[in-house]
């Protein structure tokens, strides 16, 4: 089962089953929901942006493992950052379940690299961090509550 | 005679593969079926041999590929037992089927005020296309829920149907919980308010013999690639008398009499209903489907499949933490949704893949169902002619497995 | 480098037939193209290794197939030219592509008083999908003549366009004349009124080069059945930032992001346009189709397929009683028609046949043109980077021994 | 060439070049139109029915050789019939250019049995028999004009 035990490491099932920063953000600057349409499931991300930094984030929702484990490792990861690092990492993070290795600034979320070898699962960890992207950018664009997306867009 | 599943499996070159190092357990067919051999070679020498566009030729390929193509619309037409080929239009999928019977009848019969019955469990594609109809024409859909027992309320459905109903649309077979709709039964109660009765056989057409006049249903549709044949084609059949009223669906070649440069009128069916160049080589490949499906005899290959049904529900039901769905009985065939309590489908199906075992996890095309079951989504496991009670065998350990390896997230 | 036909020839395994006794001469590639062996052999690979359902899997076989699906469309942009592979979408033909835009845009973009303008040179399915829309929404359609030369009058097309015309609708290459339409030109004409801009591509695309961007065009349709693909595939590019504000066509399973039992949400495009199990294997044998031709060479082939409508010009020119139809130049292919006196096009078609010699006999559903041309139909000889002068030679052949046999009836 | 001299007989060849009964049958019972929709031709037929006998039949439009051969025999051939008798000929037509063998009662039409070897062409022959067909059973249903029928219905 060496497989899947790189997919699913200990630390990914530790953040599925006790997920961090899950739960409403309040005050938040935006509010962004993400659905995965071939599973049906969805993800509500909060977002405070103070100062041109992520100052906090939390999710609420429902997923697997790897999308529960993604949306928390996320959650950490992009807290102190300046947007324009917070989008960069989206793009790190997206490389690094595509195959095209984990860069050093994923920290944390580096254990989900496994994920790329389940093809089949890539959307699942993607969620999380594709509604990172929409919401910064509707924060950016002034507003709050941000229009769905949806991981058949990547 | 029983089906010998071991034998058949050697039918499918697909079948000999190995999936992350074990032998791959394809138990997804629901979602799509594998091909035998029979249907790749006819495709291959189809194209080899015959192959040139139809129906317009003056030359002997031409006439050879109509030949074989119109031997495949006939052939479909036996296959459902439809009184004749004229009324079986070839379509993509089962999809197109019921946007075409949506387009063409929907959009002239249906008006403000005007119903539209359906059930909890369909299919999206026998859902979506009536929502857009709604949006344009002003129709109401009503959904008729499952009963405690897995099965549509009859009473309900008695019920939901009245003078307003202009068509009853609903499955022959649940691509979730392997239950069989009494189709004569429904037919006539839609009939007896003069509604029209369209069957969503995209499912069903795979598992058990299809009567389409037994049926009672005014309209059939069937998916090609659910039943061994290539992707790419389908086919909907419409009782004769009603289809030569409809207007056309889309427009193009083939479909015409005649055509002026702003106007033009239209081919006889089912010509009228085919715009542009077809799926030629895919309805020869579904020739070859049927007559393999006929071959191994779809009466044994429903018996079997309801055996793997009792079967697979018999063995997992025995694993502490799994929740199955759907009834049981002589109308439930080879679809088994479950779930693995406090396991997400999708990383059960993960787990199985690294076993080698295909199975599909999500809302099935079926959100509204997953909402009737409380649930956001099932794992499913699907059987076919090909399958063996060893592979259910490899799914319920493999199931078993998986909560094991959650275990500490449950 | 020049195409050697007689080399490529052997890449084609049909090429091999006898016909009537005679090496089948294959001249009715507009109508629909012989596959080489590298597509046959992409498609029975897919069957035999990776085939599965798109988009919905959770295993692996589901993966790999989505891949390859994703990667044909991928391809497709690529082979057009198109900016992003989200704008292109998998329909079943040319045809479908164009009632795509028919429905999803015309219906919800046009109303009375609104114009469209097309040539009197379209095919069919650049026509009927029109009629069928103009008679909903009261729209107007407007045909522009050909100019003596036999390419499309682009005065009259100036003067055609005018505030109403909210689409302009034409061939880039004619399948009856073989001529290129200055896409450019044409564009700018619509754009400058703020209409919108569809291209039939469906003959063009096989012949030389295409360039979306280039073209000015909002919309290009191509059939993968004229490329060397499998019949039952297609596709259809429109400029992302008008198609993501399209409604949906089709409705049912995988063009979804909520569904309930009344009402649903759609997804993204492309995904939005393409309801239901796609043309899987169809996708991916077009992917191998397309390879084959970058690898021969686009601008070889169009130069070839130039150079063998001179030479056949020139070579049936020669034949007392033939009449030839299309204009010369560096704006024609290879699609050469024309007619022998006093004999019926079929009847002329049907003596090639009996030499080997496949041509199309008919109104080539462009029944517009042939009232143009003052003909009720006509034969129509068609070339390929497979075909030889030889065979041009022997159709030539064929057609002088049509006239002499029919020479009492002429 | 023996292959295309069974299909255009010297008699097929000679119908086709001077085809008997054409133009327009004053007064006529029923004036039935037929197309053929893959290559756009087009027959007019026009039949006179008299006590429940064919007494007159006659065609205009334009076709290949086989379908003006084919209108031109046919008309000759359904003369002085009993409008059953006519319609049992039409069938026996379609067997034979089906390949299924030319019954006697076909007489001089049998010269078209070739055609049942050009597969691509039997729809040309078949047309002015099926405009028959549908004209008698027009005639019989009290109609002077008929609709248009097209042989894609065969
Ligand atoms: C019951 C049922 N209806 C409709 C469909 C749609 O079939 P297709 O995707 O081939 O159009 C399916 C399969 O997905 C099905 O199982
Ligand atoms: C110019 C042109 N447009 C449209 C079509 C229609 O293509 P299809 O039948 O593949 O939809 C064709 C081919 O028949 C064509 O040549």
């Amino acid at each position: 089962m060496g497989f899947l035990d790189q997919v699913y490491r200990d630390a990914v099932l530790e953040h599925a089953r006790s997920p961090r920063n899950r739960g409403e953000l309040d005050p938040y600057s935006v509010r962004q929901e993400g659905v995965n349409p071939s599973c049906g499931d969805e993800l509500v991300l909060y977002l405070r942006v103070e100062g041109g930094e992520v100052a906090g984030a939390s999710f609420t929702g429902h997923g697997c493992a790897i999308s529960q484990a993604s949306a928390s490792l996320m959650t950490q990861a992009v807290r102190g950052l300046r947007v324009d690092e917070a989008k960069l990492l989206v793009e790190r993070f997206k490389d690094m379940v595509h195959g095209r290795g984990a860069h050093p600034s994923l920290g944390d979320a580096a254990v989900l690299e496994g994920v790329s070898k389940l093809h089949a699962r890539v959307k699942c960890a993607t969620l999380a961090w594709i509604a990172l992207d929409a919401g910064l950018d509707a924060e950016a664009a002034g507003k709050t509550e941000a229009e769905q997306i949806s991981v058949d867009q990547e | 005679m029983a089906i010998d599943a071991a034998v058949l499996r050697r039918d499918f070159p697909i079948l000999q593969r190995s999936v992350n190092g074990s032998k791959l357990v394809y138990l997804d067919s629901a979602a799509s079926a594998q091909k035998p051999g029979s249907v790749l070679a006819a495709l291959d020498a189809f194209y080899r041999e015959s192959y040139a566009n139809v129906h317009r030729g003056a030359h002997t390929l031409s006439a050879e590929a109509t030949d074989k193509y119109e031997a495949a619309r006939a052939r479909v037409a036996r296959f459902v037992n439809a009184p004749s080929e004229r009324s079986v239009v070839f379509v993509r999928n089962a999809t197109e089927g019921i946007n075409l019977v949506a387009h063409a009848w929907g959009r002239s019969a249906l008006g403000a005020g005007d119903e539209i019955v359906v059930t909890v469990a369909e299919h999206h594609a026998n859902l979506v296309p009536w929502h857009l109809l709604a949006a344009e024409r002003g129709v109401r859909i009503r959904g008729v829920p499952l009963g405690s027992d897995g099965r549509v309320d009859m009473e309900a459905l008695a019920a939901a149907i009245g003078p307003r109903t202009k068509l009853v649309a609903t499955f022959h077979m649940s691509n979730v919980l392997g239950v069989i709709n009494p189709l004569p039964r429904i037919a006539a109660l839609a009939h007896a308010v003069g509604a029209f009765m369209l069957v969503d056989g995209a499912q069903a057409a795979a598992h058990l013999p299809v009567d389409v006049q037994a049926s009672g249903a005014d309209a059939y549709v069937i998916s090609g690639h659910k039943l061994g044949g290539p992707s790419g084609i389908g086919a909907l059949w419409v009782r004769e008398e009603l289809l030569r009223q409809w207007p056309p669906f889309m427009g193009g070649g083939e479909m015409i009499r005649h055509v002026e440069i702003d106007r033009s009128t239209y081919a006889d069916i089912p010509m009228r209903f085919e715009a542009g160049t077809p799926a030629i080589a895919e309805a020869v490949g579904l020739h070859a489907a049927l007559d393999y499906l006929d071959e191994v005899g779809r009466a044994e290959i429903w018996e079997h499949d309801k055996a793997l049904a009792r079967y697979a529900i018999e063995r997992l039901r025995r694993l502490p933490g799994v929740t199955l769905y759907g009834p049981e009985g002589e109308d439930r065939g080879g679809i088994v949704p479950f779930n693995v309590d406090g396991v997400h489908p999708h990383d059960v199906a993960s787990v199985l893949d690294a076993h080698g075992v295909a199975i599909r996890a999500g809302h099935h095309c079926a959100q509204p169902l997953m909402q009737a079951l409380g649930v956001r989504g099932t794992a499913r496991a699907s059987f076919w002619l090909h399958t063996t009670t060893e592979e259910i065998d490899r799914l319920a350990e493999a199931v078993a497995e998986a909560r094991e390896f959650f275990g500490a997230v449950a």
